[in-house]
C-alpha cells in the first residue's frame, strides 16, 4: 500500500513551497531533498550535532527532531537566507570568514543559524556568553577557538548594521 | 620568488559558498534530480556464520529497485576487496567481501544492498529481510585475540596479521648494561577520526558514451578510480572520480573502495539511474574505521642523567576484523616512538592482531599518539625514578641541531630510511617552558595547594614525520581571460587547499590571488595523484603547485620575451602583467596565453589584443618541437623522503579531589613545521588538532562489550566535545625550521595538534594525582577508580 | 555481557521446575509473550511484543531447553529479533530447594544484545532487565499460586506444532508501559535470567 | 536512521486529539519531540499513529500563582526558563531547567513531555518529585491528577497511559523558610548526568525543621530522600541516602564513582539550600 502524501507547504526564507511528503519526512530532509535547500546538512539525525539547526519562527530547532508536515504554519530560516537582499554575507557569516571560524563547512550553517538567533537575544556577549551560544553545535575541525571569535566578531558587526538604516540589515 | 602572499594570513575562498549554504557535499549531488538511494543490511553480530538469507518479498515493496547479497556479485566484485598496502611481515592479510559472503566478522559489517525510491524506503526494505545466523564465540580486545582461544579467521593462527620487528644497535644488551632499568605497560583505547559527515557515493552511468561518474566523499579520487574501473570491469579511461566538498575526514576516509563506493556505481549501470549512498551516524560507528587500540610494553636502561641507552618496546596492535590499509599505523608508532630523541640503541617489536571489531584505518596522528605517549610516559617514568626535572630528561635525550640530517636507523612507512631532515629540539622545549611557565609551576603549585586545589602540569614532545611520497602533480593553466585554473589531484577536507595553493601559484606567476581557482581532487583534471593523508598536501602539492606554476611562468616570460622583444631576464609580472622591468613596455598575461597557442579565433578581448604581437619563429612549424599550444604548467614533486616536522604540548590541569572532574587551565604549543604558507590556516589545524586531542584523551573512546557489541555507537555516548570541553585558549608560538628538501621548505602541519595529548594531559594527571597514568583516555570515574585502587593497596 | 542473579519463588521446586518446562504457563509468564509454538522437545517458536512506553516492538524468536536435570539444572538457549535489535543468550538455570515452600532459581547468562539498541540503549538496558526479571518471576509465582488462572498440575504437553497463546489482556497501562525497553523483547525473551545488573564494558 | 512509516493525526482540537489516541492503542502523543524523534529515527520506537499536538491552542501556559508554577503541555522550556515569576516562585525548576540539554533542544522541548517520558536521567521528574507536584492528564474519560509520587514506575516508564495526553503540570512555590539548591556532574555540557541532586531545606531561625534531597540518574526513577533526621551530620545525610539508592555501572561511570558523586552532591546541594533558605530569610 503506497504510503499517504500530505499536502504540506513549508514557508522557507520567506519563500512558500508546496510539495506533497509521507507524514515521516524529517524537515531536515524535506528542507534538502524536496525543497534543494541543501545548505542544511544532517550530521548525526539524533539531536545532538546541531548541524541542521535551523530557525523556526526565529529560533534554533533542530530540523532532523522535526517532521516536515509539523512545520506547517512556521516561518524557516535556513543558512540560504542569512545573507543580505544584496546578496553579500550577512553579519554573521561576514564574521565567520574573517575569523576563521570553519573549516571542512559541514558543520557551518548549524553555527551560523544558532549564532543569528543567539544575537538577537543577547546583542554583545561576553566570551563566555559566546561560548555558551555555540554549546549545543558540533564541530570536528576547528576546535572552536575561532568559532567563539567569530561569534564576538559577529557581535560587533551586527552592531553596525543596527546603526545603519533599516534595509541594510541582513 | 616573490613572497607577497606566501606567509599571509589571506582569508579563504571556500567559505564564500560554505557560508551561503553553497557547498556541495556528496549527498547534495544530484539533488532535484532522479535520485534513487541506497541502504544496507548490517550485521548485528560480532561474529557469526550466515546461514540463510530471506530476500524474498523485498522487491514486491513499492519504491523498491534492487536488493542484493554476495550470491547476486560476479567476476571481481565477487572477491575480496583489494588490500592496498601489501607488506612482507604482513603474512595473513584478510579484507572483506563487498557484501558478506559466509561469515560476518563485526557488527556493523555488510550484507545486503537495497536501492529504492528514497532511504526512507530503503530502510524499510533492509528492515524486511531475514537473516539466520550461526552464531560464532567473537575475538574481542587484545588479550582475547593474543590468547587466541577464538579466532576471528580460521586460518589465521594465533590471530595474527602481521609481526614486525626493527633494531638500531643492540638495545637488549645495552639495557642490561645500563645503571637503571625500569619497565612499563601502557594501554592506549580506541577511538575514531568521526567526521561530522559521514562516507557517502553517488553515481551515474552514461550509456551513451560509456562513462561513470562517481562523486564520492574520499581522500583518495585516484585510488577510488581505479578501484571502480577494477572491481566493475571498465577501463580507467570510462571512470571519472570527483570529490566534491568534503565534509572532515581525518583520516578514515583513505581507505578506499568502501564496500558502497563500488555497489553503488554497480547499482547505476544495473538500474540506470543516479543512486546514492549517504552513510548515517549509527553506520559510521559501526561500519567505516576505528583506531589507537594499543597495549604496549616498554624495556628501557638509562643512566644517571637520564639518558636513554637503551629502549626496547614491544606492542600489540589491535587492527580490527580486517587490514585492507595494512600496517601503515603499528609501523608509524614503531617508528615515530621516538620523537626527538636519539636512544642508544632501540629496538622494537609489534603484533597486528584481528579481533571482531571494526577495522582499523589511519586516524588522524596515525599511531603517533600512541608512541608519542610510549616514549614520554617512558621519559616522565625516569625522571620520576632520578627525581629530576621533567624537561631536563628530555634535554638529555635531544637530538642536537647540529646533528641535522638524523638518521635514526629505521624503515619509516614509506619504505624509506627514518632520517630527519631538519629541527631545532632545545630552542623549541626553551620556548615551551615560557610558555607555560614551567618554572613557575611549583608556586602555582603551592598557592593552589593552600586553597585545597590539586593542579599538575605536563609536557610531550613529538616529531612527526610529513610530506610522504611518492609523488604529487599539479596543472596550471593560464586561461586566455588571465584566469588561472590549478588542478591537483589530492582531496580537501576542510583544509583551505583552494586558498594556500592559490597563494603559491599567484606568487609563483605573479597574478592576482583573486584570478586564480583551484580544483583538487577530480580525476578528470589531474589522473595522476595520491591521496590526501599524512600531513602531506602542502608539502607534496604545495611543492608540485610551485614547479607547474614555475613552468608557466617561465613559458609565460618567453613568450612576453618573443612579444616585446626583450630578454626573459628584464621581464616581471605582477598583478598579472608582465612588463619589462622599469617600463611601461607591457603585455597581459591572458594575452600571453593567446599568444600561445597559434589557433587565435578573437573570441574575446584579449585574443583581439594578441594580434598586435608577433611571437614565433617563421621559419620553424607554428608549435615548435619542444613546445606545446596553451600556457600550462604541469609538474611533480616527488620527494626523495619524508620531512619532519616537530613541536611540543604542554598543560597544567586541575583534578577535583572529590568528583576527579579534570580541568584544563592552560594549554600551549610550540609548533615547527617549517615557514609557514597561511598562518591563519596552520593556527587553525592546530586549535582543532588540539580539540581533537583532548577529546581523545579525556572523552572519547569506543566502548565494545565482551561480545562484540559497540555500546556507544552515538553521539549521545561517543563523547564528541562541545566548546565546553576544550580549552578556552590555545597559546601558540612558532618555530620556521625550513626543510632542504623542498623548494618552499615546508612541513606538514594537519596532524599534529593531536599527537602529544595522550602524553601531555598522562604526565600532567600523574603529576597532580603523585602516582602514574598509564591508560588512556581517562575519565573523572577512571581517576577515581584508580585513587580508590591505590587507597586499598596502601 | 555477562548476567547473573537469583530470585525466590514460593513454591516446592517440583511445582517451579513443571512451571518452567510448561509451555501454557511460560507464554503466560514472560512478560510480553504472545505466542508460543512447539518445534520439538522443549524447543519453541515465540513472538513477544515488548517495550517501554514508547520505545516497543515485536521479536521473533527461538527458544530451547537442554541438559535438563529434573529439579537441578537446566541450560536455555534463546534467539530473537526485531526492528530495534536482537537478543542472544545462553542461560544455565539452577534450583535448589530451600525449604517445603520455597525454591531459589539462579540464573547465570551470557547474552548479546545487538543492533541498534545495543549501540543507543544502553542508558535504559540495565535497569529495565531487572524490572522485567522481577514480573517474570511474579507472574511464575502467579501462575503456579493460580492466581486468576488454571492450576497448574503437570506440564502441558507440548506436541510439536501447537501453538500457545496468551490470554488476552485488558488495553490497560500495564500492557502499555511494563516490559522491556527497546531490547525489550530481547530481555524478555530472557525471561528467567533478568534481574542483575549487565556487566560493565570489558 | 529514518522513521518507520506512521500515520499522522494533526487533530482540530483536544477532543479530536484524545479520540485519535483512544482509536489506536499504538498512536502516540508527538509534543515536542526532542525525546521522541531519535527513538523513531532509530526505528526504536515505531507507533501506528502520531498525533500531533503542537498546532492545538491555549496549550502553552506558565501561569504562576503563591501556590506554585502551573506548566502547559505545550510551554517549551525555553520559555519556563526565561521567566522570571517562575524563578520568584519555584527556583528550583529553573535552576534545573538550565540543565536541561542544549539551548535549542529547550527551544522545542516541553516540561510536561520531558515529565511524562520519565528518563530517570532528566532533570525534571526529579524536581517534580522533590517538590511533591503533580501531574494532569486527559482521555475521553476525563480528567485525571497524578501525584509525583505515582507518576514514575519505571525506566522510561510514566503511569500516563496511551489514550491520555498529559495536559499540564503543577510545581509547588517554595514556601516560607525554604531554600532550594540544584546540581549536577555530567560528562560533557548538556549531556544526561552522571549524577544530580536538588534540594529543598526549611529552616526556623537557624535550625533546620526538613531537609530532603532528590536524585537523578543513580536509580531506575527518580528518588527523594528525607535526611532531616541526619541533619547536622553531613556523613549521616550521605549514609541515609546511599540506602535508598542503587546506582549502577554504565559505560561512563561506575558504581562506585556514581556512590561517590551522590556523597559529594549530597553535601553541596544540602549547603547550598541551607544557605539559600537563611538569605531568603534575611
Amino acid at each position: 500500500m503506497p504510503e499517504e502524501l500530505h499536502e504540506v507547504r513549508l514557508v522557507v526564507n520567506g519563500d512558500a513551497y508546496d510539495v506533497r511528503l509521507p507524514a515521516r519526512r524529517l524537515l531536515s530532509d524535506a528542507l534538502r531533498h524536496d525543497l534543494g535547500l541543501t545548505g542544511t546538512h544532517v550530521g548525526c539525525e539524533h539531536g545532538v550535532c546541531g548541524a541542521c539547526t535551523v530557525l523556526v519562527d526565529g529560533r534554533p530547532t533542530r530540523s532532523c527532531l522535526m517532521f516536515a508536515v509539523s512545520a506547517v504554519d512556521c516561518q524557516i530560516t535556513t543558512v540560504e537566507g542569512l545573507t543580505r537582499p544584496d546578496g553579500s554575507l550577512g553579519p554573521v557569516q561576514q564574521a565567520f570568514l574573517e575569523c576563521h571560524g570553519l573549516q571542512c563547512g559541514f558543520c557551518t550553517p548549524g553555527f551560523l543559524t544558532t549564532v543569528t538567533a543567539g544575537l538577537r537575544e543577547q546583542p554583545a556577549p561576553t566570551e563566555d556568553g559566546a561560548r555558551e551560544m555555540v554549546a549545543g553545535n558540533l564541530c570536528r575541525c576547528t576546535g572552536y577557538t575561532n568559532i567563539v571569535r567569530s561569534v564576538l566578531r559577529a557581535a560587533e558587526l551586527a552592531g553596525l548594521d543596527s546603526a545603519r538604516p533599516p534595509e541594510a540589515g541582513g | 620568488m616573490t613572497t607577497k602572499l606566501f606567509g599571509q594570513k589571506i582569508q579563504r575562498v571556500e567559505d564564500q559558498r560554505f557560508l551561503r549554504g553553497d557547498g556541495r557535499y556528496v549527498d547534495d549531488i544530484g539533488v532535484g534530480q532522479d535520485v534513487l538511494h541506497a541502504a544496507v543490511l548490517r550485521s548485528p553480530h560480532a561474529h557469526a556464520r550466515i546461514v540463510d538469507i530471506d530476500v524474498s518479498g523485498v522487491l514486491d515493496l513499492e519504491g523498491v529497485h534492487l536488493v542484493w547479497t554476495h550470491d547476486d556479485l560476479t567476476g571481481p566484485m565477487a572477491d575480496p576487496l583489494p588490500l592496498l598496502i601489501p607488506h612482507p611481515a604482513l603474512t595473513h592479510g584478510r579484507t572483506q567481501f563487498a557484501l558478506a559472503r559466509d561469515e560476518v566478522n563485526h557488527v556493523g559489517e555488510a550484507i545486503a544492498f537495497v536501492v529504492a525510491d528514497d532511504r526512507y524506503v530503503a530502510e524499510d526494505a533492509v528492515a524486511s529481510i531475514r537473516v539466520e545466523y550461526d552464531l560464532l564465540p567473537p575475538v574481542v580486545g587484545i588479550d582475547a585475540a593474543r590468547e587466541a582461544s577464538r579466532l576471528v579467521h580460521d586460518d589465521v593462527p594465533g590471530n595474527l596479521a602481521a609481526r614486525l620487528e626493527q633494531e638500531n644497535g643492540d638495545a637488549r644488551a645495552a639495557i642490561a648494561a645500563s645503571p637503571h632499568t625500569l619497565s612499563l605497560d601502557l594501554t592506549v583505547e580506541r577511538s575514531a577520526s568521526m567526521p561530522l559527515e559521514g562516507r557517502g557515493t553517488v553515481a551515474r552511468w552514461d550509456p551513451d558514451v560509456g562513462r561513470m561518474t562517481v562523486w564520492t566523499s574520499t581522500q583518495t579520487s585516484t585510488g577510488v578510480r581505479a578501484a571502480v574501473a577494477a572491481k566493475l570491469g571498465l577501463d580507467l579511461g570510462q571512470v571519472d572520480v570527483v570529490t566534491p566538498d568534503v565534509g572532515g575526514g581525518f583520516g578514515v576516509k583513505i581507505n578506499h573502495p568502501w564496500p558502497e563506493e563500488l555497489l553503488v556505481p554497480l547499482a547505476a549501470r544495473t538500474v540506470g539511474r543516479i543512486v546514492k549512498f549517504t552513510e548515517d551516524r549509527r553506520e559510521h560507528f559501526i561500519s567505516s574505521a576505528h583506531e589507537r587500540g594499543q597495549v604496549h610494553h616498554v624495556e628501557v636502561g638509562y643512566d644517571d642523567d637520564g639518558r636513554v641507552l637503551g629502549l626496547d618496546v614491544t606492542f600489540w596492535h589491535d587492527n580490527g576484523a580486517y587490514i585492507p590499509y595494512g600496517l601503515i599505523v603499528p609501523i608509524i608508532t614503531s617508528t615515530q616512538l621516538l620523537g626527538p630523541y636519539k636512544p642508544g640503541a632501540y629496538r622494537v617489536v609489534f603484533e597486528s592482531l584481528y579481533t571482531n571489531t571494526v577495522m582499523v584505518t589511519p586516524y588522524r596522528g596515525a599511531g603517533r599518539p600512541q608512541g608519542c605517549y610510549v616514549m614520554e610516559r617512558t621519559l616522565d617514568a625516569i625522571a620520576d625514578a632520578l627525581g629530576q626535572d621533567r624537561t631536563d630528561v628530555r634535554a638529555a635525550n635531544f637530538i642536537q641541531p647540529d646533528e641535522f640530517p638524523f638518521d635514526q636507523g629505521l624503515i619509516f612507512q614509506d619504505g624509506r630510511e627514518l632520517e630527519y631532515d631538519s629541527g631545532d629540539y632545545p630552542a623549541s622545549l626553551a620556548k615551551l617552558k615560557d610558555l607555560i611557565g614551567w618554572d613557575e609551576f611549583p608556586r602555582f603549585r603551592e598557592e593552589m595547594a593552600a586553597e585545597g586545589r590539586r593542579v599538575g602540569i605536563g609536557l610531550a614532545c613529538y616529531v612527526e614525520g610529513t610530506g610522504v611520497g611518492p609523488y604529487e602533480g599539479a596543472h596550471v593553466h593560464v586561461e586566455t581571460s588571465g584566469k588561472v585554473k590549478v588542478a591537483t589531484g589530492l582531496t580537501t577536507q576542510g583544509q583551505g587547499h583552494a586558498t594556500v595553493f592559490a597563494q603559491i601559484a599567484a606568487d609563483v606567476l605573479g597574478c592576482r590571488f583573486e584570478d586564480v581557482e583551484v580544483v583538487t581532487g577530480d580525476t578528470r583534471r589531474m589522473p595522476y595523484a595520491v591521496g590526501t593523508f599524512a600531513s602531506r598536501a602542502a608539502v607534496m602539492s604545495g611543492s608540485a603547485v610551485h614547479l607547474a606554476a614555475t613552468r608557466a611562468r617561465e613559458k609565460a616570460l618567453r613568450i612576453a620575451a618573443d612579444a616585446l622583444e626583450a630578454s626573459p631576464d628584464d621581464l616581471e609580472i605582477v598583478e598579472g602583467v608582465v612588463s619589462v622591468r622599469g617600463t611601461d613596455t607591457s603585455i597581459d598575461l591572458g594575452t600571453v596565453a593567446v599568444l600561445s597557442n597559434p589557433l587565435r579565433y578573437a573570441f574575446d578581448e584579449a585574443s583581439k589584443a594578441a594580434t598586435q604581437f608577433s611571437v614565433g619563429d617563421p621559419g620553424k612549424p607554428p608549435v615548435a618541437e619542444d613546445d606545446e599550444p596553451g600556457l600550462e604548467g604541469r609538474d611533480f614533486y616527488s620527494p626523495e623522503r619524508s620531512t619532519f616536522a616537530s613541536g611540543m604540548h604542554a598543560v597544567i590541569v586541575e583534578t577535583d579531589p572529590d568528583t576527579a572532574e579534570i580541568t584544563i587551565l592552560k594549554y600551549a604549543v610550540v609548533h615547527d613545521c617549517g615557514p609557514l604558507i597561511n598562518p591563519m590556516i596552520v593556527e587553525g589545524q592546530i586549535q582543532g588538532g588540539v580539540a581533537q586531542g583532548v577529546a581523545g584523551a579525556l572523552l572519547e573512546r569506543m566502548a565494545y562489550d565482551e561480545s562484540g557489541q559497540l555500546l556507544n555507537a552515538s553521539f549521545m555516548d561517543f563523547l564528541m566535545p562541545y566548546v565546553t570541553e576544550v580549552p578556552a585558549r590555545i597559546d601558540i608560538d612558532h618555530l620556521e625550521t625550513p626543510s632542504p628538501l623542498n623548494p618552499l621548505g615546508i612541513k606538514g602541519a594537519g596532524e599534529a595538534g593531536v599527537i602529544p595529548s595522550a602524553a601531555v594531559f598522562a604526565s600532567a594527571i600523574s603529576d597532580a594525582e603523585g602516582f602514574p597514568i598509564t591508560a588512556m583516555p581517562i575519565s573523572p570515574s577512571d581517576l577515581f577508580d584508580l585513587r580508590e585502587r591505590r587507597k586499598e593497596t596502601r | 555481557m555477562r548476567i547473573t542473579g537469583h530470585h525466590a519463588v514460593p513454591f516446592p521446586v517440583e511445582k517451579v521446575w513443571d512451571a518452567l518446562l510448561d509451555p501454557a504457563v511460560l507464554v503466560r509468564t514472560i512478560p510480553g509473550c504472545e505466542r508460543l509454538e512447539s518445534t520439538g522437545e522443549h524447543t519453541y517458536a515465540m513472538t513477544v511484543s515488548a517495550g517501554v512506553a514508547a520505545v516497543r516492538g515485536t521479536y521473533d524468536g527461538t527458544c530451547s531447553l537442554s541438559d535438563l536435570v529434573p529439579h537441578e539444572s537446566l541450560v536455555m538457549r534463546l534467539q530473537g529479533a526485531g526492528a530495534p535489535g536482537t537478543i542472544d543468550a545462553t542461560v544455565r538455570v539452577s534450583f535448589s530447594q530451600v525449604d517445603a515452600a520455597l525454591t531459589t532459581v539462579a540464573y547465570d547468562a551470557d547474552a548479546t544484545v545487538g543492533g541498534m539498541v545495543g549501540g543507543v540503549g544502553q542508558r535504559m538496558l540495565a535497569s529495565v532487565s531487572k524490572r522485567t526479571a522481577g514480573e517474570f518471576f511474579d507472574n511464575v509465582s502467579g501462575a503456579i499460586g493460580g492466581a486468576g488462572t488454571a492450576p497448574v498440575a503437570a506440564a502441558t504437553e507440548a506436541a510439536v506444532g501447537r501453538v500457545f497463546t496468551a490470554p488476552p489482556r485488558p488495553p490497560s497501562s500495564q500492557q502499555d508501559f511494563l516490559r522491556g525497553i527497546a531490547v525489550g523483547a530481547g530481555l524478555v525473551l530472557l525471561g528467567v535470567l533478568l534481574g542483575s545488573r549487565f556487566g560493565r564494558r570489558r | 536512521m529514518k522513521p518507520a512509516p506512521f500515520k499522522f493525526v494533526r487533530p482540530q482540537g483536544l477532543q479530536h486529539a484524545l479520540e485519535a489516541l483512544a482509536a489506536d492503542p499504538g498512536a502516540k502523543v508527538l509534543a515536542g519531540g526532542q525525546s521522541l524523534v531519535p527513538l523513531l529515527n532509530m526505528r526504536l520506537a515505531a507507533p501506528s499513529t502520531l498525533v500531533d499536538i503542537n498546532g492545538l491552542p491555549d496549550l502553552d501556559a506558565i501561569a504562576v500563582t503563591d501556590e506554585g508554577v502551573r506548566v502547559d503541555a505545550l510551554a517549551r522550556h525555553a520559555d519556563v526558563l526565561a521567566s522570571p515569576d517562575v524563578r520568584r516562585v519555584q527556583p528550583l525548576v529553573s535552576l534545573a531547567l538550565a540543565h536541561v540539554a542544549h539551548a535549542t533542544i529547550r527551544n522545542r522541548g516541553t516540561v510536561v513531555g520531558s515529565l511524562v517520558h520519565a528518563d530517570a536521567a532528566a532533570e525534571l521528574p526529579m524536581v517534580l518529585s522533590l517538590l511533591g507536584g503533580s501531574v494532569t492528564v486527559m482521555s475521553t474519560a476525563g480528567l485525571r491528577r497524578i501525584e509525583a509520587a505515582d507518576l514514575f514506575a519505571g525506566p522510561l516508564e510514566s503511569t500516563v497511559r496511551h489514550d491520555e495526553i498529559a495536559l499540564q503540570a503543577f510545581f509547588p512555590a517554595l514556601a516560607a523558610g525554604e531554600g532550594v539548591a540544584f546540581t549536577e556532574v555530567a560528562r560533557r555540557h548538556g549531556d544526561y548526568a552522571l549524577c544530580g541532586a536538588g534540594a529543598v531545606v526549611r529552616v526556623d531561625g537557624d535550625a533546620v525543621v526538613s531537609a530532603r534531597v532528590g536524585y537523578l540518574s543513580v536509580c531506575d526513577v527518580p528518588t527523594v530522600v528525607d535526611v532531616t533526621e541526619a541533619w547536622g551530620s553531613p556523613d549521616a545525610a550521605v549514609d541515609v541516602a546511599l540506602a535508598q539508592l542503587d546506582p549502577v555501572d554504565d559505560i561512563h561511570a561506575t558504581a562506585g564513582y556514581r556512590a561517590q558523586l551522590v556523597r559529594v552532591l549530597t553535601r553541596r546541594v544540602l549547603q547550598e539550600a541551607y544557605d539559600d533558605a537563611r538569605s531568603r530569610r534575611a
